[in-house]
């Protein structure tokens, strides 16, 4: 230790330190990097599926009025009548167009209009077929490439053969808009209508409900199938080889891919058990025999994250094991098994392949009206919607996202909610 | 309806009993100890009351139907006996909905047919009728006779607790059981449909096959040619995506869980943690809207334009066929994918590394160690094992990821290591397999199952390894 | 000073203190009896003194046990090991005026078969009483804590040794006037030396309990008494 | 209030209806009494047969190097070692004369006699009157409200916590100070009207003064139980008990009063061990 | 093998070329003098205004109630505090009259100079050998393989764990018993070749005869360092130290001898502390 | 015996039994020297023994100090106890004897000065050599903690005292023969007297000898020597 040695080793060290310190501020740096990629794909996520859904939500209608001429209607087959055709004789009559002889004006006119003003002339009629011979005044939907039109995105600028639209029927539509027959408004039959083959009149609503039965079904069976499996497992099962094996099997079951799930239920509900197709009856248990590892899993490390000390502490007062546990144990892992069961049941919402596998593709109109009856639910509505030919379909496919998304946030807001107010440091 | 109305006088019942029972204890508290609280004797004659009738209710309930269909088709009906087995079936179906009162199929029987299924109807409408009674007189019976075998027994040396905890013990293994159930399920289901698909692919060609070419299969005349159900594109499709997303997710994941607990603070750990458990809950269908209408469009694009600029040079080979990738690729896919799995590599590593103990950390910063240095030499190390399981077990879900590579890979059967290539996997072959008409004695249809085993083996094995790992590792700090 | 947060170690050392109270209280009676039964020739006195003696060496063991298994279960410090190892020497201090006091008993019983010595045993007496007085003082500053009181008895040994120093040149005197007078004026002579080494005594558990009250030692230069008389 | 313990039902379940003719039992304060006691943690043999005799109304300490097996012999006590998978007892353990491992009894109800206070104080996440309550509820010991409070008001008295929390009872139980807790851990022990109370190293994770707080409260409780108290602390163990055992390598190889122990220990082993000049 | 010591290169970065002129120190053994030190974490202040200083080759005890700011202290001289978000330190701390706070030094350097010990033993889940290479590595203080083994096996024998694990040196640190993890952890913290030895309770997590071996290494090792230690046995401070500050709310109430503070202390406060008459 | 982990222990508490042996072998000189000195009536070394006697008394508070300290910071504990109080009280023992041989010193100063006692003298250097040894024997007995030799010392104490009473009478006999003597005649009592002490703080030394090795008590019916003589 001599103090020769003391110059050459301070140099050395300071040159040392300032590699230390630069190699600390690269690291911290790659950190930052990655954080901000991370970042950077959700944000452009969301906003893409924003920004491709956000033009769901309003929505053009169109204001005409039929004179329905008694000429026309054929009283003894009334749905055999092509009201569509009558009203777009109308509409064209309006625009002081003249139809010609084969009838394509009018042919292009109803692609302009909604399928539902037929119904709704129908409907008008049934009600009370005094009507005919008057004229009525309808406000329906237009067609959704006249939406996209007046949405801005079908351009005149792009040559006539690309686009949906003929020059003629964009013509109409800029006449409609400037005598102001046209109205946009908010959207709201989105959420009220189910699926339909009509981009323009395709809704959320039965996915809804469908994705709600499902989910309902689904935690109803794995939720205390999952945590009592959960509190045998942690605190009754005797440490051996068979808990080790169940343990195993379980994580097992939480890692296998989900669309072995849907194998497994067209397998064994569909096709041995006999359960109906695209049923959300079906498609909750599927998803609850998924869930269910998870569930457990959750629960259990909620379990143990209770400290051994609370129940050495009711043990040694005399609680019995299932006191111990139902009385100290449980509740105070509550918060913890909330979030589990909350965030797996928000995965659950989301997942599609195995439903896919059970038959939810198909396409389903209309409320489900029973567990039992075919239904379509979200995350399958949102795959149908993206497979559709139609432009328009993708919008409703990002909206779709967009209100799958707001569950789904909704749900993993409450969980962290709930974590952060029962968090609990021992 | 009657059962619903039974179950609710059942539990009516053994509400009542439990009061009762509770009661009773309470006023023998008053002369000896109990061995147990009150509420204990009221619980064990409920459950001797109730139980055992229930579970009759749930067994007719469950088993009763089919018992009566195969009693009422114990002896056909001439009329039947020469319908071909589907008719007959539907014969059957319609008898049963008869006899309960709802609309039959639109099938018009012949009259005698007709008379057959009337009376037949008639028969299972006796039987229905019959064995609801019994099902509920012998709840009634079972529930009575619990009740009063249960009740002179209430004293005060009966070890009321011990056996109400012995029932909860029972309900809470059988609820253990289901997880067992469901891999057993999951497992014969697979064997089931995939041993019939091996009946006809012999497994060796499906597993070292070097062609995938369902649809050959799909004409009868054609018994499925060698080579049609050749599964190694699909995991070679497979394997290409997964590594694409490694690529991806690996580094980002793991760096961002270095930086989450290592160097940001509470509040910007408070705003990140949340958000990236956002990208976790994202569903997969999303992702795969987003890789099929937003990522692939813009890798095509950018990939064109490249192509465009090398055309024409002395890379025009290359720049031709830049020119002409599609949208649909195994680098769509497999970004996309990493995107998915980044949260999911960062929480699990987040949770290895923050179990790294504090007293590690502190050590190694009073060493006069700097934030990296602890990081890269005390923490990761330490970690390593349980990191690696957690890579192992992103590797898994890529390999099971379905939706994303549905909707962005392609569908393409080929064997190759350019991302730029549309490749298939296995996960979309299955749902191209399955969605649509299923026919279950075609080989097409089964191949799914063939695919799915071998996919569940896959993922079963690597999953044992990650798990045997991380659990080994975390046991190294209790 | 506060109590301790252990009562039952607070009850300990008070029992400790208590004991070498009720200690002194005994060798300080045993002292005075004795003077009394010298000047009285009350060989009654005399005897039961010499019986007495016993209980005092019990109690010293005694008192010296209990300190050491206060030390070794409650690890006293600081003031309380002080006081404990000061239980412990005042006890054997004590049992050792009780032995001089057991001396000056037995020597009174021989005593009483002579002739009375007059005047000489009146100044033994009157050394005795001052010497019981000492005894009695610094007991009371150690049982009260009082650090003046006990500082007093420790300066004011030197005239006990004054007294010592005359009463020796009047023995000596004595017996030179008659040989016969030789024999009882060894035992005076002793019975003066003894008393002389009570208030030695005295004198020693006054620094004591300067100690233990001060954690100090007492300046070196003691008004020493000790003369080669 | 009601007189303390007064409002408290007894029973007798663990205690023989007399001094049984065949209990051999050394003297009358003999509380628990063990015989040949072994204990395994599956092929290891923890304990090696332990006889010992713990009297009444006397705190006993076990003292010894760390991993001799005292708290695995504390566990046999209340057969918590029941909750061990692997544990295994063997040998004779009575406390009142009743072989504590003997098919009739049940562990729970043993467990209700025998209280048991641990390391780190452990309260549970509920008020301060529940974690009192908690135990006079599942035994059953309180009808109504009012007896309930005069527990859980006597055991907090007894506990010597009552000044200090009368006016906060409904506050969570872990507000409380470590030592404090600690001193509720006991209440709650209390509260059940334990016979024995064992205590495994109560007070290694508190502070000084806490500690002393605690010695104290044990030096109190010792008047009316049987109390066996684990400690690390040569010196706890020499201010607290009266009598002191000293374990090694799973063998008990003395015990005696604690002064003894402390002063004059008769075995080489114990002596090397209580001044230090071990292994 | 090489001498003890002799391989490791020497460097003064935190020792000031000489005795500077302004440095207030007392008298020339003291190595930390610290003088108004205040701390606080967020609003609340945990130290107030301490003026001590340490000698050098000596070993400093604190001592005081739990929360006194004993380890906010200790972690003040290190600028472990740094790592607390919130905590916030004022007044002059100086070792070798360098002012640790100034903005020139660098903690990782600091730290570097000033090793620190911690309750529980935390060696790296590493091999025994790569622990103690740790240091020298990051700092770079050996200059090839040969002089790392010598600087490891000089700082294990300091540390007196040579003899017992120079035959396992590739074993797992945590391999070890508690008490030789602890002497590891020390042995590592030698290998820096601090000035310091900072302890904050190095015993409370072992048994008696670890303990007593870790005061044996102190001891050892205050011929060399600088050591505080902060404990809360006071019969620990009493067997290890040469000088005793005792901590309560916060202040520093007195410091001295160990002899003097345990014999004879000059305030109630402590005499009350070490007598066991506090609260 | 094991030695201790913390050697700094094992380091104090050997420290402290050899001052006590340091201390022990200066007594014993003290006491060989002041009886030579007073047979060979030898003013100087008489002198120099007064002079060297504050060197025992520093070293016995120093003893009490280190010993209180060791209790204070090492917590003894069972043989470690009783061998820290053994030192304290072999101390205070030593001191006295220390004390007495001054006083002997200092009564030989004063009988230089009168006529010789010839055969007085011899008995009391005879005495004198008796009691030196024994102090000698349990000094050693201590140094190398054996027990039987410091129960020899012990049980030997009457011989002392039995070389006493008879000193006691021929000094009296001595006395009554010329009234000239009856000065330097009381001094040899006295020294005597001393020899005496000096001879039960032997077995004094002894009892703790055998405390600290046994922690037990020797039995009370010590062959008490006693004497009123
Ligand atoms: N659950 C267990 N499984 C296996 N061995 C165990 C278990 N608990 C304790 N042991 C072993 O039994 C022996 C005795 O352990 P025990 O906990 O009784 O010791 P102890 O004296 O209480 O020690 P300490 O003072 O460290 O608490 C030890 O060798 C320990 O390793
Ligand atoms: N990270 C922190 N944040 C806020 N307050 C703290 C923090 N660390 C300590 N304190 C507070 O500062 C005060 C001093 O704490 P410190 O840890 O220094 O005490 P200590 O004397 O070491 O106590 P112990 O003996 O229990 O270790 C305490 O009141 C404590 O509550
Ligand atoms: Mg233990
Ligand atoms: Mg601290
Ligand atoms: O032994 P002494 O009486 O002279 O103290």
């Amino acid at each position: 230790m001599t103090d020769a040695r003391n110059l050459p080793s301070r140099d050395l060290s300071e040159k040392r330190l300032k590699q230390r310190h630069a190699a600390e501020a690269r690291f911290k740096l790659y950190g930052q990097l990655a954080i901000v990629i991370a970042l950077g794909f959700l944000v452009v996520l969301l906003a893409r599926v924003v920004q491709q859904g956000y033009t769901v939500f309003w929505t053009h209608s169109i204001t005409t009025s039929v004179y329905l001429d008694p000429a026309r209607i054929d009283r003894a087959d009334l749905e055999g009548n092509n009201f569509d055709y009558l009203a777009a004789q109308n509409l064209l009559k309006r625009l002081k167009v003249q139809d010609d002889a084969l009838g394509l004006a009018s042919g292009e006119a109803m692609d302009l209009v909604s399928r539902d003003l037929g119904y709704r002339i129908l409907g008008a009629i049934k009600d009370d077929p005094k009507v005919i011979g008057t004229t009525l005044t309808f406000t329906v939907p237009v067609k959704a490439n006249a939406d996209l039109y007046y949405k801005g995105e079908i351009e005149r600028s792009t040559p006539e053969t690309d686009r949906k639209l003929s020059n003629r029927q964009l013509d109409w539509l800029d006449r409609l808009e400037a005598e102001g027959l046209v109205r946009s408004h908010f959207n709201s039959d989105f959420f009220t209508n189910s699926d339909s083959t009509e981009p323009e009149q395709a809704g959320v609503l039965g996915a809804v409900v469908g994705s709600a039965l499902m989910l309902l079904v689904a935690a109803f069976i794995a939720v205390p199938v999952g945590v009592l499996a959960a509190v045998w497992l942690e605190e009754f099962a005797p440490r051996g080889r068979l808990s080790g094996f169940i343990e195993v099997n379980i994580n097992n079951l939480a890692a296998v891919p989900s669309i072995v799930y849907g194998l497994l239920g067209l397998v064994l509900f569909i096709n041995w058990l006999g359960f109906p197709r695209s049923a959300p009856l079906t498609g909750g248990l599927v998803l609850a025999l998924m869930s269910l590892p998870t569930i457990i899993i959750a629960t259990r490390a909620a379990l143990k994250a209770v400290p051994p000390s609370i129940r050495e502490a009711a043990l040694g007062m005399g609680a019995s094991r299932t006191q111990t546990v139902f009385h100290h144990v449980l509740p105070q892992a509550a918060p913890g098994v909330m979030t589990g069961i909350i965030l797996s049941l928000a995965h659950a919402l989301g997942e599609t392949a195995p439903l896919l596998m059970i038959g939810m593709v198909a396409f389903t109109p209309g409320l489900p009206e029973s567990l039992a009856s075919a239904a379509s639910v979200l995350p399958v509505q949102v795959f149908i919607w993206e497979n559709a030919a139609e432009a328009a379909f993708h919008e409703r496919t990002a909206g779709a996202i967009i209100v799958l998304l707001v569950f789904m946030i909704l749900m993993n807001a409450t969980a962290v909610i709930l974590r952060r107010r029962f968090e609990k440091r021992w | 309806m009657s059962f619903t109305l039974a179950f609710a006088l059942l539990l009516a019942f053994s509400v009542g009993v439990w009061w009762l029972g509770r009661r009773r204890a309470s006023a023998l508290a008053g002369g000896e100890r109990l061995h147990s609280l009150p509420g204990y004797y009221g619980t064990w004659v409920a459950l001797w009351t109730g139980i055992p009738a229930a579970l009759i209710l749930l067994l007719f309930l469950t088993a009763g139907p089919r018992l009566g269909e195969a009693l009422i088709a114990a002896d056909p009906p001439a009329a039947v006996a020469s319908l071909p087995s589907e008719t007959a079936q539907a014969f059957w179906n319609d008898a049963q909905s008869l006899a309960r009162g709802e609309p039959t199929t639109a099938i018009q029987w012949t009259p005698e047919q007709r008379a057959a299924l009337e009376q037949k109807a008639e028969q299972a409408r006796q039987y229905n009728g019959f064995s609801a009674f019994a099902a509920l007189a012998l709840a009634g019976v079972l529930a009575l006779g619990g009740f009063l075998l249960a009740w002179p027994r209430i004293s005060p040396t009966l070890r009321a607790r011990n056996q109400v905890e012995g029932w909860i013990n029972i309900a809470l293994m059988a609820c253990s059981a289901i997880a067992v159930l469901t891999t057993i399920g999951i497992v014969a289901s697979l064997l089931y449909e995939a041993m019939r698909f091996f009946a006809s692919v012999p497994p060796l060609d499906f597993l070292f096959g070097l062609q995938w070419q369902p649809q050959i299969a799909m004409r009868e005349d054609q018994v499925a040619a060698k080579g049609a159900f050749g599964a190694v594109p699909l995991f070679a499709g497979t394997f290409l995506v997964m590594i694409v997303a490694m690529c991806v997710a690996a580094p980002v994941g793991l760096f961002c869980a270095i930086y989450l607990s290592e160097y940001a603070g509470r509040t910007t750990r408070g705003v990140i943690k949340p958000l990236l458990e956002i990208l976790a809950g994202v569903p997969t269908v999303v992702y795969g809207f987003f890789a099929a209408l937003t990522v692939g469009p813009l890798f095509r694009g950018f990939f064109n334009w490249i192509g465009s600029w090398l055309a024409e040079g002395p890379l025009d080979p290359l720049g031709q066929y830049l020119m002409a990738v599609q949208n649909e690729m195994a680098l769509t896919a497999g970004v996309v994918m990493g995107i998915m799995l980044i949260p999911y590599i960062s929480s699990l590593s987040d949770d290895i590394i923050n179990a790294v103990p504090q007293s590690l950390r502190d050590g190694s910063y009073a060493m006069g160690a700097t934030k990296s240095e602890t990081v890269k030499r005390v923490i990761l190390p330490a970690a390593l094992p349980g990191v690696m399981g957690a890579m192992l077990l992103a590797i898994s879900r890529a390999v099971g990821e379905t939706m994303i590579v549905t909707m962005a890979a392609g569908s393409q059967a080929r064997i190759t290591a350019n991302p730029l290539d549309s490749v298939t996997t296995v996960t979309r072959q299955m749902v191209e397999l399955l969605t649509g008409d299923q026919e279950f004695d075609s080989p097409r249809t089964l191949a799914a199952f063939g695919l799915g085993l071998t996919l569940f083996g896959v993922t079963l094995v690597l999953n044992i390894i990650a798990l045997r790992i991380v659990q080994k590792y975390r046991q190294a700090y209790d | 000073m506060q109590q301790h947060i252990v009562t039952s170690y607070e009850e300990e050392l008070n029992h400790l203190t208590a004991e070498v109270a009720r200690m002194g209280g005994l060798a300080e009676a045993q002292v005075a009896d004795a003077v009394n039964a010298f000047a009285r020739r009350d060989v009654a006195l005399a005897a039961q003194i010499v019986e007495r003696d016993v209980r005092l060496d019990a109690l010293e063991l005694e008192i010296e046990r209990a300190a050491i298994r206060l030390i070794a279960l409650r690890q006293p410090m600081a003031v309380d090991l002080r006081r404990t190892v000061a239980a412990m020497k005042i006890a054997s201090n004590l049992e050792r005026c009780g032995d001089l006091a057991k001396n000056i008993a037995k020597r009174s019983l021989v005593l009483a078969e002579t002739d009375p010595a007059g005047p000489v045993t009146r100044s033994i007496e009157r050394m005795g009483k001052l010497v019981s007085s000492r005894l009695k003082d610094v007991l009371d500053a150690y049982t009260s804590s009082e650090l003046e009181a006990a500082t007093s008895v420790w300066t004011r040994d030197d005239e006990v040794d004054e007294h010592y120093e005359s009463l020796f040149r009047e023995l000596l005197t004595y017996m030179m006037g008659d040989p016969r007078t030789i024999t009882p004026g060894a035992h005076l002579l002793f019975v003066a030396k003894n008393l002389e080494r009570i208030g030695d005594h005295a004198t020693n558990i006054a620094e004591i309990v300067h100690y233990e009250i001060t954690g100090e030692d007492l300046p070196d230069q003691r008004p020493k008494g000790e003369t080669l008389t | 209030m009601a007189a303390e313990g007064n409002p408290l039902p007894h029973d007798t379940q663990l205690r023989p209806p007399a001094v049984a003719a065949h209990t051999p039992v050394a003297n009358a304060g003999v509380k628990i009494h063990c015989q040949g006691v072994s204990a395994f943690y599956g092929d290891k043999q923890a304990l090696h047969d332990i006889s010992i005799d713990i009297p009444d109304r006397a705190v006993t300490a076990f003292i010894g190097p760390s991993g001799c097996g005292k708290s695995t012999f504390l566990r046999c006590i209340n057969r918590m070692n029941d909750t061990i998978p692997g544990a295994r007892v063997t040998g004779r353990i009575e406390i009142d004369g009743e072989d504590v491992n003997a098919r009739s009894v049940d562990p729970v109800v043993l467990r209700s006699r025998v209280g048991m206070v641990f390391q780190k104080p452990n309260p549970f996440p509920k008020s301060i009157f529940e974690n009192v309550a908690y135990g006079p509820r599942i035994h059953g010991l309180a009808n109504g409200k009012a007896e309930l409070e005069a527990i859980v008001e006597a055991s907090l008295k007894k506990a010597g916590l009552w000044d200090e929390v009368s006016d906060r009872l409904h506050q969570s139980g872990s507000s409380l100070s470590g030592g404090q807790q600690q001193r509720l851990v006991i209440a709650r022990a209390i509260a059940v009207q334990p016979r024995v109370i064992l205590m495994d190293e109560p007070c290694s994770a508190l502070d000084p003064i806490a500690t002393a707080r605690i010695e104290e409260l044990i030096d109190e409780l010792r008047r009316q139980y049987c109390i066996v108290i684990v400690t690390h602390s040569m010196a706890q163990a020499a201010r607290v008990s009266q009598r002191t055992a000293f374990f090694h390598l799973g063998q008990l190889v003395e015990q005696g009063s604690t002064e003894d122990i402390f002063t004059n220990p008769r075995e080489k082993r114990t002596q090397d061990y209580i001044t230090g000049r071990f292994g």
